[in-house]
Order: C-alpha cells, then sequence, then structure tokens
C-alpha cells in the first residue's frame, strides 16, 4: 500500500496540514475571484483555487477527477474563460459600484444565511467515522469508475455525450455570425462617404503626433486635443483609448526645447504646455 | 348499441359550429343559413329526445356511458331526466330564434370602422355555447359537468367582448372598451365560481371517490356513502357559489347587467335565458341530490337570498336609464324567483322553478330580442331617447308590450303559471317569504309599465319619427315566441307533466314532502 | 246546454284576437265585428239564461271543463266554468251592457283611426270579464281579474299620445296589482288552508278552518276587492282613469269591472260568513268610500271626474252591503245590477254632452244643453234620477234596501253604518243635481270664451290635438250612440222595480248568496222616509248654490273642504310623496348602493388584485441578478424547511 | 482529521460563489463564480464518495464536470454574441426582462 493508497481511507496529521494549508488558499482564491476588478485577476485566482481543490480530489482518492480537474478545467475550460475575457477586453475593470438598490445586502445576507444553514446541516448531520475509498478502489480507480460508467451509469454517460455535441454546435451557432448582405466594395464605401457628407476622406490613422502608435491611442487633432475618430469603434465602446495628449505634447515641447537649444534660438514659450481646458481653469 | 341521441344533440351544434366557422369569409350569407339550418337539426333532435323521454319512465333515460379518464373514475355519462329534458328543448327552441335575430349584428361595419367583426365566428359562437349548454344539461358526471360548465365562458366572453350594438351613445372608442370590460368581469366572475366548484369537486372525489351523480346519490340515499355534516356543508357551498354566480343570485349579480348591456341583444339573450339557466339547472340537480342534508340546512339563508334578489333586482330595474341593463336587472328579480322555488322544497315550487326556468327563457327572448330591434333602429339603449315609439311602430310596440307583460307575469302568458307555482310552492312551507315574494309581482308591473310609457307613448320625438315597423325577418323571431307565451300559458301540461315526476324524485332525494293543508291535516 | 259557456268566451275573445292580429286589412269593418261577436255573446248569455230559468233553482249551476290547468303535486288547477245565478247576472249584464256600449262606440270612436284596435280591447274586456264571472276556481278567476285589468290598462291609455292618459292608465294597473297581491296571497293562503282554490271545496268547507286563517283570507280578498273596485285606501286610479275614451269608462270604470270587487265578496261569501273581523273591515271600507267618493264627486268640475267620484261612492254602497253578510248579499249585486244600467247611461250621456261640445269636459264651460241634446238631456236626467233614488225609479230600490240593510246589521254599528249610509244619499243628491244643473240649465258659458285661464282644470288634451280652439256648436249625437242610451234609461228607471216587485231578485239569487233578514231597529217605511228627507235636503242644496245663482266659468277658490276634495282629499298627494317619491329615492339610493357597495366590493376586489400584482411586478425588474437573489433566498428557505423538519 | 472539513469548505466556496453571481455584473465573472460552486458540488461529492466509500459520488462529479463544460461552452457563447450586440458583458444591461 503507498502512501496515496493508504490516504483513501485515513487521514493524516499531514493530510490535515495540507488541508488547513491549501484549504486556506483555496478560500483566498475564491474571494478573489469574486472581489477582483479585472476579469483577468478573477480568472487567474480561479485557476488557482481550481488547482487545488485538484490536490484535494487527490487527497481523497479521486485519483481520476484529480487529473481530469487540472486537465479539463483548469486546463480546457479556464482556457476559454480567458479566450472570451481577451475578446471582450483583457484591461477592461468591472465598476464595483451597485446599480441595484439593496442587491449587495440582500446577496450578502442570503449568501452568509445560506452558509451559515448549510454550515449547521453539516454539522448537524456530521460522521465520526467513514469507510473511505480504498475498498472501492482496489482494482484501481480509474478501472472502478470505468466499470461503473459503462455499466450502471452507461445511460447518462451516453446523454452526456449527446450533451456535450450539441453544446458545441450550439455554440457555433451562436457565435458563428452569417452575412446577410453582400460586403460593400470600396467604390460603394466612398460614393456612400460622399453621400452622406461626413469624413469624406478616409479616416485618420491612430498615433498621428503622438508617441506611440499603438492602435489604442488616438490620434491628436492641431490643436492636441485627441480624436476618438482613430481609434477602432470597438475599442472606443470599450472605453480602451489610452489619452496621451498631455504627455505627447510636453514631449513636442521638450523636443522643441532641444532643438532650440541645439539651434539657438530663443524660447517661444516660457510656461509648459497646458491643454486648453486645463488652462482656462 | 342504440343511436346515441344524446351525443348527437351536443355534438351537431359542435360540428356545426366548427363547419360555420370554416366557411370562406366572403360567403357570409351562407354562413348564416348554415348556422340556422343546424340550430334547425338540433331542434329536430331535442323534439326526437322529447318524444323518446318517457316520463314515467326510469330516472334517467337515454343515457349514456363510455370510461373517459380511468384513474380518475371520469366517465362520459350522459342522461337526461324530466328538467333536463325541458330545459334541453327551450335552448333548442331558442338558439334559432337567436341566430335570426342577430343575422345582421355581425356584419362587418362600414369601412372605416377599425372594429372587426367576423359574421362566420359569431355564428360558429352561438352554436359552440348551444353545444356546451346542452351537454351541461345531460351530464351525469359531475367532472363532465364541471368542464362544459367552465368551457361555456369561452365563446360567451368572445360574443360578449367581440360584438357590440351597432350604435352606441358614448362612440366607438368608449364601447370597446365597457365591452372588454364586460367581458372580462363575466369571465373572472364566473371563473372565480368556477374554480371554487373546482375544488369541491375534488373534495367530492376524495371523499366519495367517485364522480358519476347516479352513484353518488344512490350510495347517498342508502347510507353506503357517508359525509361528515361539515365536508357536506363546505362541499355543497363550493357548488352552490358557482350555480350562484352563474344564477346569478344577489349579491354575486352584479357581471349580469354589464354583460348583457354591452352585448348585442341576441347574445343578451343567450346569457340570460340560456347560459344562466346552467346555474339554476345545475342546483336542482347536483346541489339537491349530492347534498341533501347541507341543502336543508343552507335553505334559510339562500331563501334570504333570493328574496333579497327579487325586490332587490326589481327596485333596480325600476332604476335603470338603459333598456338593457333594465331587462338584466329584471331577470334578477327573476332568477330570485327560480331559486326561491328550487330552495322551498316543495313539489310546486320545484316544478314551478323548472316551468320558470322555461318560461322565464322565452319571455325574456321576447322582450329583450324586440327591445334589440327597437336599439338597432335608433342606434341608442337609452330610455330617454325613445317615446311615442307605438305611433310609428305599433306592431312593434305591441310586441314589446307583450313581453314586457310576460315578464311581469301576467295570467295568460306563460310566466304567470311558474310564478304563481314559485309563490304558492314557497308560502305553504315560509308564509312570509311568501308574502314578501309577492311585492316582487308590483314592483315588476312598475318597471315594466314605467319602461313601455316612456319608450313608446307620449308625443312622438322627432329622432323615432321615421322609425319602420318590424320587418318580416324580426316578425318570424317574435311571433313564434308570442305564441309559445300564450300556449304555455293556457296550457302548461306538457311540460309540467315531464317536469313533474323528476320534481318528486328530487323531493325524495332531499327527504321532504309538501306540507299538508290545514284542513286535511285537522282531519 | 253548459257547453254553450265557453262559447260565450271565446266570442269576444275570437273578436279580440281577429281585430289586433288582423292589422289594417279589418279597419273598415273591425267595429262591426266586434260588436258583432259582443252580442253574440249576449244571445249565448240569453240562451243560457232561459235555460237556467226553465231549471228548479237548486239545479240551476252548470260547470264546463274544458282542461285541466295546472297540476303540480296537490295544486290543480282547472279550467272549468261554472255558471250560476251570480254569474248569470253577471254574464247579462256585462254582455248586455257590453254590446250596447260597442254600439254606442261606434259612433263616438268614428274618428279615431285607430277605431279596430279599440274594439280588439273592448272585446278583449269582455272575454276577460266573463271568465272573471265563470271562473271555477280563484286562480282562474284571477286570470280573468288580470285580463280585465290589463284591458282597462289598453282602454284607458288608448290616446297614448297623450302623457296623462299614458300615466293614468300605468297607474291603474300599479294600483289594481296591489290588489292582485292580495288575491294572489288569498289563494296561497286557501291552498295551505283547504289544499284547493276551487269554489266548491274552499267555500263548502269553511266550518273546519280556523277562523284567524279565514280572516287572513277574507282580509286579503278584500285588499283585493279594494285594489279593482277603487275602494279606500286603493281608489286613486280610478278618477285619473277617466283619460279613457268615455265608452270605457261608462262599461270598465262605472258598470262592469269596477263592480268585480263587489263580485268577489259576494261569490267568497262563504268565507267572510266565518270571519266576522273580515266582515267589519269590508263594511267600514265600504261606508268610507261611499263617503269619500261622494266628498270627492261634490268638488269636480270635470263632468267625468264627477262621475267617477260618483262610481266609487256607489260601489262603496255595494262594498257595504257585501259586508253586511247574507243580510246585504242580494242587495249589493241589485245595486250593482241597477247601477251598471244608470251610471253607464249617464256616462254615455256625458260622453254625449263631450262629443257635441269639442271634448270639453269641465262643467263650468257646459250649461243650458237641453235646448241642444234633448235625447241626451232626457236620458241623462233618468239616470240622475234614478241614482239619487228618486222615488219608483231604481236607484230608489236597491240603495234603500242597502241603507235598510245597513241599519239592520244591529248594534252601534248598524246605526253607524246606517247613518253613513244615509248622508252617502244626501251627499249623492248634492253632487249628482250639481252636475245636472251645471251641465243642462243655467246660461250658456260655452258661448264668448275668455281665454283659459291656469286654474281651470285642464280639458282632455284631444281637444288640442284636434286642433278645435273655436267656440263649440252642441249637437245631438248620431242615433248609434243615442239608441244605447234610450235602452240604458230605460233599465235605469224599471230595473229596480222589476226586480224588487215581488222579490224576484231575491228569489234568482238566494241559492247562491244565502238571504237572511236582519232585525232592523228603524222599520223599513222610517229608512224610506229618512232617505226621502237626506234626498231632498241635497238637492235642495244644491239648488241653492248652482240652481239659483250663476255658475261662475272660472273655478272659486272654495273653502278648505272643497279644494280637499279636488285634490282627492289629499290622497294622491300622499301617495306621491310617500310612495312615489319615497320610492324614487329608494331606487335611486339602491342603484348607488348597487354600483358602489355591491359592485364595488367585486371591482374593489379586482383593483386590490390588480394593485397587489402591480407591486409584485415591481419585483421583476428585469435584472438577472435580482432574480438570482430571489432563487438563492428561495434555495436557503428550502434548506432551513428541510433543516427544521429533520429537527422537529 | 475529519473528512467533513472537505464539506465545511466546499460549502464555503460554494456560498462564496453564490454571493459572486448576486454581487457581480460582468458576466464572465458571473460565469466563473458559477463554476466556482459547481467545482464546490464536486469537492462535495468526492468527499462523499469517500466517506461511503464507493465511487457513485465521483461518478456523479464526473458528469458534472462534463454538464459544466458543455454549460461554459454555450454560456459563453452566449456572452460573445451579447458583446457584439451590445458591446457590452455586464449582466445588468440585459434587463429585457421587464416590461
Amino acid at each position: 500500500m503507498n502512501a496515496q493508497h493508504l490516504a483513501a481511507y485515513t487521514t493524516s496529521t499531514g493530510e490535515a496540514f495540507q488541508f488547513w494549508v491549501l484549504g486556506t488558499i483555496a478560500v483566498i482564491g475564491a474571494l478573489c475571484t469574486v472581489f477582483m476588478k479585472k476579469a483577468v485577476h478573477s480568472a487567474l485566482c480561479l485557476a488557482g483555487t481550481m488547482i487545488i481543490l485538484a490536490i484535494f480530489y487527490l487527497a481523497n482518492g479521486a485519483y481520476f477527477l484529480g487529473i481530469v480537474q487540472i486537465v479539463v478545467y483548469t486546463g480546457a475550460i479556464m482556457m476559454l474563460f480567458l479566450f472570451v475575457v481577451m475578446l471582450v477586453g483583457v484591461t477592461a475593470a468591472d465598476s464595483l459600484k451597485e446599480t441595484i438598490k439593496g442587491q449587495r445586502w440582500l446577496a450578502l445576507l442570503c449568501g452568509v444565511g445560506f452558509g451559515v444553514l448549510l454550515f449547521a446541516g453539516i454539522g448537524n448531520a456530521s460522521l465520526k467515522e467513514f469507510n473511505g475509498t480504498g475498498q472501492a478502489n482496489a482494482n484501481g480507480n480509474v478501472e472502478g469508475l470505468a466499470s461503473l460508467i459503462f455499466t450502471k451509469y452507461v445511460f447518462a454517460f451516453e446523454i452526456t455525450g449527446a450533451l456535450l455535441i450539441t453544446a458545441a454546435v450550439g455554440a457555433m451557432v451562436l457565435t458563428h455570425r452569417e452575412r446577410t448582405e453582400r460586403a460593400k466594395t470600396q467604390r460603394e464605401l466612398s460614393e456612400q462617404r460622399i453621400r452622406e457628407g461626413r469624413h469624406v476622406p478616409p479616416l485618420p490613422a491612430p498615433g498621428v503626433y503622438a508617441r506611440h502608435n499603438a492602435v489604442d491611442i488616438a490620434g491628436l487633432l492641431p490643436d492636441g486635443t485627441p480624436s476618438e475618430l482613430t481609434v477602432s469603434k470597438t475599442l472606443r465602446e470599450r472605453g480602451q483609448i489610452r489619452d496621451v495628449s498631455t504627455e505627447a505634447l510636453n514631449d513636442l515641447r521638450a523636443l522643441e526645447q532641444r532643438a532650440e537649444e541645439r539651434l539657438e534660438r530663443t524660447a517661444i514659450e516660457p510656461e509648459t504646455f497646458k491643454r486648453p481646458e486645463e488652462a482656462s481653469k | 348499441m342504440s343511436f346515441p341521441l344524446l351525443t348527437a344533440t351536443a355534438a351537431l351544434p359542435a360540428l356545426g359550429a366548427v363547419a360555420t366557422a370554416a366557411v370562406p369569409a366572403a360567403q357570409r350569407t351562407a354562413a348564416k343559413w348554415l348556422a340556422l339550418l343546424v340550430s334547425l337539426a338540433t331542434l329536430a333532435l331535442a323534439i326526437t329526445v322529447l318524444l323518446r323521454f318517457d316520463p314515467d319512465g326510469a330516472r334517467y333515460q337515454l343515457t349514456e356511458s363510455h370510461a373517459w379518464i380511468k384513474d380518475f373514475g371520469v366517465r362520459y355519462e350522459l342522461g337526461v331526466d324530466g328538467i333536463a329534458v325541458a330545459l334541453i328543448a327551450l335552448t333548442a327552441v331558442l338558439i334559432p330564434f337567436i341566430i335570426l335575430a342577430g343575422w345582421h349584428d355581425a356584419d362587418p361595419l362600414e369601412t372605416g370602422s377599425r372594429r372587426w367583426r367576423p359574421t362566420q365566428g359569431f355564428f360558429a359562437l352561438i352554436l359552440a355555447v348551444e353545444a356546451m349548454v346542452v351537454i351541461s344539461f345531460e351530464a351525469t358526471d359531475v367532472f363532465l359537468f364541471y368542464i362544459f360548465f367552465e368551457a361555456m365562458l369561452i365563446p360567451m366572453y368572445f360574443l360578449i367582448g367581440g360584438f357590440g350594438d351597432r350604435a352606441h351613445e358614448h362612440g366607438e372608442e368608449t364601447a370597446a372598451t365597457q365591452r372588454s370590460y364586460a367581458a372580462v368581469k363575466f369571465l373572472l366572475y364566473n371563473l372565480v365560481g368556477g374554480l371554487i366548484m373546482l375544488a369541491a369537486v375534488i373534495g367530492l372525489y376524495v371523499v366519495a371517490d367517485n364522480f358519476s351523480l347516479q352513484e353518488i346519490a344512490s350510495a347517498r340515499a342508502n347510507g353506503s356513502l357517508h359525509m361528515a355534516t361539515s365536508t357536506e356543508r363546505w362541499l355543497f357551498l363550493g357548488f352552490f357559489f358557482a350555480f350562484a354566480v352563474k344564477a346569478p343570485l344577489w349579491p354575486l349579480h352584479t357581471w349580469l347587467p354589464n354583460a348583457m348591456q354591452e352585448s348585442t341583444a341576441p347574445v343578451a339573450v343567450l346569457i340570460t335565458a340560456v347560459v344562466d339557466k346552467v346555474g339554476t339547472f345545475a342546483m336542482l340537480r347536483f346541489c339537491l341530490q349530492l347534498f341533501p342534508e347541507a341543502s336543508r340546512w343552507a335553505t334559510p339563508v339562500i331563501l334570504v337570498l333570493a328574496l333579497i334578489s327579487i325586490v332587490y333586482g326589481a327596485l333596480l330595474a325600476v332604476g335603470q336609464r338603459d333598456i338593457k341593463r333594465l331587462v338584466a336587472y329584471a331577470s334578477i328579480s327573476h332568477f330570485g324567483f327560480i331559486i326561491m322555488g328550487i330552495f322551498a322544497m316543495t313539489s310546486q315550487g320545484q316544478s314551478g322553478a323548472t316551468l320558470y326556468m322555461v318560461n322565464h327563457g322565452i319571455s325574456t327572448a321576447a322582450l329583450m330580442l324586440v327591445a334589440g330591434f327597437l336599439i338597432s333602429r335608433r342606434g341608442s339603449r337609452l330610455i330617454a331617447d325613445y317615446g311615442g315609439v307605438q305611433k310609428v311602430a305599433p306592431v312593434l310596440a305591441g310586441t314589446f308590450l307583450i313581453g314586457g307583460l310576460a315578464t311581469l307575469s301576467l295570467p295568460g302568458l306563460a310566466p304567470f303559471v311558474s310564478e304563481f307555482l314559485v309563490l304558492v310552492g314557497t308560502f305553504t312551507r315560509y308564509p312570509v317569504i311568501g308574502i314578501i315574494a309577492t311585492f316582487g309581482i308590483v314592483l315588476a308591473a312598475l318597471y315594466v309599465l314605467v319602461l313601455y310609457q316612456r319608450t313608446m307613448t307620449g308625443p312622438v320625438k322627432p329622432e323615432v319619427s321615421a322609425m319602420p315597423d318590424l320587418r318580416v325577418r324580426e316578425l318570424v323571431v317574435v311571433a313564434p315566441l308570442i305564441a309559445l307565451l300564450i300556449f304555455l300559458g293556457v296550457y302548461p301540461k306538457p311540460v309540467t307533466d315531464i317536469v313533474n315526476p323528476a320534481v318528486k324524485q328530487t323531493m325524495s332525494d332531499v327527504h321532504k314532502k309538501d306540507p299538508k293543508p290545514e284542513v286535511e291535516a285537522a282531519k | 246546454m253548459e257547453n254553450l259557456i265557453a262559447p260565450l268566451i271565446a266570442a269576444p275573445l275570437l273578436g279580440a284576437a281577429v281585430l289586433l292580429v288582423g292589422g289594417r286589412r279589418l279597419d273598415r269593418v273591425g267595429h262591426w265585428i266586434g260588436t258583432l261577436l259582443s252580442t253574440a255573446s249576449f244571445v249565448f248569455g240569453l240562451i243560457l239564461f232561459a235555460d237556467l230559468l226553465g231549471k228548479n233553482a237548486e239545479h240551476r249551476t252548470l260547470t264546463q271543463h274544458l282542461w285541466t290547468w295546472i297540476s303540480v303535486g296537490g295544486f290543480q288547477a282547472d279550467v272549468t266554468f261554472r255558471l250560476d245565478q251570480l254569474s248569470m247576472t253577471f254574464v247579462l249584464l256585462i254582455t248586455g251592457v257590453g254590446s250596447l256600449i260597442h254600439l254606442y262606440s261606434v259612433g263616438y270612436m268614428e274618428h279615431d283611426e285607430r277605431r279596430r284596435r279599440f274594439f280588439g280591447y273592448l272585446n278583449l274586456f269582455l272575454a276577460a270579464m266573463l271568465l272573471l264571472v265563470l271562473a271555477d276556481n280563484y286562480l282562474l278567476l284571477y286570470v280573468g281579474w288580470e285580463g280585465v285589468g290589463l284591458a282597462s290598462y289598453l282602454l284607458i291609455g288608448f290616446w297614448q299620445h297623450k302623457p296623462s292618459a299614458a300615466t293614468a292608465a300605468k297607474k291603474a294597473f300599479l294600483v289594481n296589482r296591489v290588489g292582485d297581491m292580495g288575491l294572489s296571497i288569498a289563494i296561497m293562503l286557501m291552498f295551505t288552508t283547504f289544499g284547493s282554490f276551487a269554489f266548491g271545496p274552499v267555500l263548502s268547507h269553511t266550518g273546519d278552518a280556523s277562523e284567524g286563517k279565514l280572516t287572513a283570507i277574507g282580509l286579503m280578498l278584500l285588499l283585493a276587492a279594494c285594489g279593482k273596485s277603487a275602494q279606500v285606501p286603493l281608489q286613486s286610479w280610478l278618477g285619473d282613469a277617466m283619460e279613457g275614451p268615455t265608452p270605457v269608462s261608462a262599461l270598465i270604470h262605472a258598470a262592469t269591472m269596477v263592480t268585480a270587487g263587489v263580485y268577489l265578496i259576494v261569490r267568497s261569501g262563504a268565507v267572510f260568513n266565518a270571519a266576522p273581523d273580515a266582515q267589519l273591515a269590508v263594511t267600514v271600507v265600504g261606508a268610507v268610500t261611499l263617503l269619500f267618493g261622494a266628498i270627492v264627486g261634490c268638488a269636480k268640475d270635470d263632468i267625468k271626474k264627477a262621475l267617477a267620484g260618483s262610481t266609487m261612492s256607489q260601489i262603496g254602497y255595494m262594498v257595504l252591503a257585501a259586508g253586511l253578510g247574507p243580510i246585504g248579499y242580494v242587495f249589493a249585486i241589485m245595486h250593482l245590477v241597477t247601477h251598471g244600467f244608470f251610471k253607464a247611461g249617464l256616462f254615455l250621456g256625458a260622453g254625449s254632452v263631450m262629443h257635441g261640445m269639442n271634448d270639453e269636459v269641465d262643467m263650468r264651460r257646459y250649461g243650458g244643453l237641453r235646448k241642444y241634446m234633448p235625447v241626451t238631456f232626457i236620458t241623462f236626467g233618468l239616470g240622475y234620477l234614478a241614482i239619487i233614488g228618486f222615488p219608483g225609479l231604481s236607484g230608489f230600490f236597491s240603495k234603500d234596501k242597502i241603507i235598510e240593510a245597513a241599519f239592520a246589521k244591529g248594534g252601534t254599528e248598524g246605526w253607524i253604518l246606517g247613518g253613513a249610509a244615509l248622508l252617502g244619499a244626501a251627499i249623492t243628491a248634492f253632487y249628482m243635481t250639481r252636475v245636472m244643473l251645471m251641465t243642462f240649465f243655467g246660461e250658456e258659458r260655452w258661448k264668448n270664451q275668455p281665454t283659459r285661464s291656469p286654474e281651470a282644470p285642464s280639458a282632455e288634451p284631444a281637444a288640442e290635438t284636434r286642433g278645435e280652439h273655436s267656440e263649440p256648436h252642441p249637437h245631438e249625437s248620431p242615433k248609434v250612440m243615442t239608441i244605447p242610451m234610450i235602452v240604458l234609461a230605460v233599465g235605469s228607471v224599471f230595473g229596480g222595480a222589476f226586480f224588487s216587485i215581488g222579490d224576484r231578485f231575491l228569489h234568482w239569487l238566494e241559492p247562491v248568496t244565502g238571504h237572511s233578514e236582519g232585525d232592523s231597529p228603524l222599520s223599513a217605511t222610517a229608512v224610506t222616509g229618512a232617505t226621502m228627507v237626506c234626498l231632498v235636503i241635497g238637492v235642495a242644496i244644491a239648488w241653492a248654490r248652482y240652481g239659483r245663482k250663476p255658475v261662475p266659468a272660472v273655478a272659486p277658490r272654495g273653502s278648505l273642504l272643497t279644494r280637499a276634495a279636488r285634490r282627492d282629499l289629499f290622497q294622491d298627494d300622499f301617495n306621491h310623496v310617500v310612495l312615489v317619491r319615497g320610492g324614487e329615492h329608494l331606487t335611486r339610493s339602491l342603484v348607488y348602493v348597487d354600483h358602489t357597495l355591491v359592485d364595488g366590493v367585486v371591482n374593489g376586489t379586482a383593483a386590490g388584485f390588480g394593485g397587489l400584482s402591480g407591486r409584485l411586478r415591481r419585483l421583476q425588474n428585469g435584472f438577472a441578478r435580482s432574480y438570482a437573489v430571489s432563487m438563492f433566498g428561495g434555495a436557503a428557505l428550502l434548506v432551513a424547511a428541510t433543516l427544521l423538519m429533520r429537527a422537529v | 482529521m475529519n473528512p467533513v472539513n472537505y464539506l465545511y469548505l466546499a460549502a464555503l466556496l460554494f456560498t462564496i460563489g453564490a454571493t459572486g453571481v448576486l454581487i457581480r455584473r460582468n458576466a464572465i465573472v458571473v460565469f466563473m463564480c458559477i463554476e466556482l460552486m459547481l467545482n464546490a458540488c464536486n469537492l462535495a461529492f468526492v468527499a462523499f464518495s469517500r466517506m461511503h466509500g464507493n465511487l457513485d459520488g465521483q461518478i456523479i462529479a464526473f458528469f458534472t464536470m462534463v454538464v459544466a463544460a458543455a454549460e461554459v461552452v454555450v454560456g459563453l457563447a452566449i456572452i460573445v454574441s451579447l458583446f457584439r450586440t451590445r458591446h457590452s458583458a455586464s449582466v445588468d444591461d440585459a434587463s429585457l426582462m421587464k416590461l
């Protein structure tokens, strides 16, 4: 009997130690999942918690599940989450301000109440003795599961198969975008622009007069104000435009000053550049 | 197996309704004729039922019985006693007249109106109501009865809400609002009653483990089915409440004036003369047979409520300014008489009540349909808008008067016989109630004559001066009804002969006997 | 022979049906059809009468069973007719006077475009009235009872375009319905007491029933009689009923229908004989009414209304007599018959006067008409002499007997009743003389009429509708109208003598009604003498007031009593204030109560649910998280419930 | 140590997840919280499996994982398509259920 096998039906001090340390981390991870502002951070915390849970599965003798937990959950599902987070916007941070009246308090009340009730229930029904999975895992955990799945639970298993296929198809259908009309040619687009009378030339590119030329930095207008037109619509709606106008102009000034020094010209403007609205304050 | 006559009587109008509804939109007249023919064929079947029925034979005749929902013991069980036969005949007689009277009520309005009036639908719905009413009269399975008792509300709802008078004093928008209000009120009020009854039906099943009226009643009679007193009373109240709403009994009556006021005259007749009868009929058949002890227990309260209905309905009829509302309140008064007769628990009272149901159907139909003809001519329901009609349309006025006289139970016309039987039946057991109810006949004279005086007599109002007299179609509707009123007034024996044995049975169900006259008792 | 009873009723009924259903096609011959069928009925009556006369007194009851009308449990009503001496008397009166009045109406209604319908209604009335007197049970009688009420309603309101006529018709029907209520309660009482309401079983078993029940039945019958016979307190409709055409007033509201109450009481004599309290009530009602009617009759300027008051008063005499029991029954009926003659004659005369005077009814606009309409004057005059009880004429015999019988009642009651009857005789003499003088004597006040003053009682608006405001040209009526008047006048002159000499009428009726001689404190001669004195006094006063002095064309204000009498002793005002106004308030408040309270509860329930669901709807704010909270809360509750169940 | 402690941990994690579902508005985070709850359940099942000494609990946990995977796939697809049309991943923005 190796140690892991033994762990299936007894608990050692080591396991207790492991439980308390990792359990604390899991709870902290769970709390961070809930309270982190950015979805990416939440996802990372959740992944951590899941790995800890995988360890706990192993500790409880569920070797197959432990591995599946890491491979499927942490590996596949969390990756899927991260992909979606990326689509939606990695940097976007949620405002944690509550908009529904009383929602937070009700939620906390329900959460605490539910937790208390669960604890009370478990405490009420707590078992002093337990069997351990040693017997069940005698022929190996995976073999045991397999024999159950393909005999007793074969019907449910088949249905889950169907479910997975349906889910895959459903996801494809949901995310697939069907073009309902022919894409417009360049000629048509330009004609449309002329007809509408706005922005007759093509939209300006981002990052003009800016030190950066990343797509999320708005180009500056001649008076130094940023033009949102220069940034892609998706970023605009995500609110992910970085405003660099002030520092860019200050940089420009510094550059000009240095050039003057080098060209020995007199300063045109002694004070630092300010944006018009700041200047008016 | 013999020909299922009862099923056929109910199924024919049902099929007719489907067929009428299926007639293409352009063939409006064809749909009307089809509906009329179906209703006449149903009348023929009803007459066959009447002829095949043997008053002195078994209690329920022409029975049919098939298992339906086996798990709950629900059976498709039909059978008629004398009371049911009389009411089926009444229904079958009235429907052709209703269809004929409403011949143009569902014609499309002139262009520009936003109301959509599918002619086919109107006549199909009337036939549907007929089918459901007939099967309600025939059902001897409580559950079967319940289903059609409730299902009747659906076509009625559309008839009330979908088809109003052609003209309205407050304009079309208001009319539509008021109509839908009336229809919804009708539906909700009756649904509430029906749901309470449903609870009682389930309760009955729990207690009796059966839905068959005959089996429960015989089990009750021979003592093999014992119910706790309180259980029986609660179940009784559940049933009675639904029937009292449908009937309607004071103070559950307020849906009726709204419904009758807003619907067209033929539909109003359908409500009060046909559909409401199911309520009073069911009191007689279900309340008394299933719960004899509770019926006797509740009698004093019900009699007082019926008495209030009589006087209150009549007084309110006097105070109405709208012709149709007036007739509605008069009907409430009459339903008070019917319920009083049923619960007086004397053979005169119950035979009288059954006869009253028949006669009230005919007399109200006569009065209301003529009122409808009148209203369609002037385009107003307000009494004050009329005056002197007698001068310009004497036949209309004359038929209206006869309808009114029937409503006030003039001797010689049918309602007198029934009203007097009810009064006598009540009086023999409850003299005080009988005497107070007699005041109802004075009040009836008041509201009928005031109505007649204000609309028909006096100087001719300019608005009515060009009013045409009754047309042939309208005469065809009214004349047979009046003939029936006179015939049943002088010779009610055909109806009483059928009804009496059934009433005798019911009386023995509730363990009641007619009180003996004083002189005989002394001997 | 009894098979002839049904045709007796059927003839006028057929007439009514043919005339009313037949439509305009019969407009030209309708009145003759009506008259013919009415006469046919009279002929049948005569044949039956002859048949009865040919039989012994004990076998003079014929019955004809047609069919079973209602049969439920012990409740058995048959359509059976019963012809005995009492009904025979009525049959002859009804069909005889009825036929005469049909004939008269041919002339009177000549210019009315709806004459056919009028005759239809008259025939309907005859049929109903015959049914009333021929019925063999109270329920069938009730049919006739209401039938005559209906005919009366239709005929009073015959000129429906006049609002006053329509109102009067409605009033008559309603007041009668109150009486009918009494009759129906009486029938119910009979049914509970005797188990039947046919004449035979009821009237022969009165001895078995308790007196309380019999008194109740008697009082209810009295109520019925009051309604139909316009007795106090249900008399108010009769005056207004004069809105109907005059032949109607003559036939229905003088000769026949209004006497139905007397018939009812006499027919139910056995019940009343066994219930002295009820009998007393009958006499009181009769005495009060005879004075009431007489007083009202004194003050009316409308000739028909004056006659209506007189009718009321004379029926009061009959009711009084009927209340006296076996001493009075025969005389009640005898007075009824003679009254039928002379009052019908008087009304026809009044109709004739009106016919000649452009439908003017105000006696203050008559005067000196004897020169212009001699036949009317003579027939009316004979009727007048008959009603005041001029010796030798019919009223003398019949009324005298009633006064005698009243005294014969004995005791204080007898003195009071007799005194009232005597006083009534004096007042009768007064008001009838007044009518006579104002109409046929004095100056011709219809000439050079000033513009009508508003105080004057309004004439029949028919005059206005005919558009004749010009001065009237009094003229005698056509033969078709005068012949019936002459026949009736003959009846009023000789009827009483014919009946009384040899107690013919007494012997004829006695087997049905029974008869007993009371022990009068006064001798017959003394009573006759006192009556004569009263008569003379009455005539004298009237002559002094209306004969010697000219009659003002506009009614003077009059004494308090006069004013009260003009307003029917405020009885109508009482009705108006208490019943009409009270009823209006009651119905109006009930309409309000129904709308706000009864319906309010219903609508309130609906509104309550509506409001509640409106509130609840706000919980459904559309935010998925909100729903999630409630789900989570629900889950928590479920856990709690599970734990609780485990704990318990 | 008593394996019941695993149950307490599972309950705690479940409650935290549930509260997170209620509090967070970002649909993705909400989804993560749901995953947390499912995982907590799985932990409980596994602990039960150990306590009862049979593998049925683990089987249920396995099925839960499969269903969770399917759910995540569909759910995320919905979020993506919602984001495409409404340019927001906030669950509060999808309050179409309100009348």
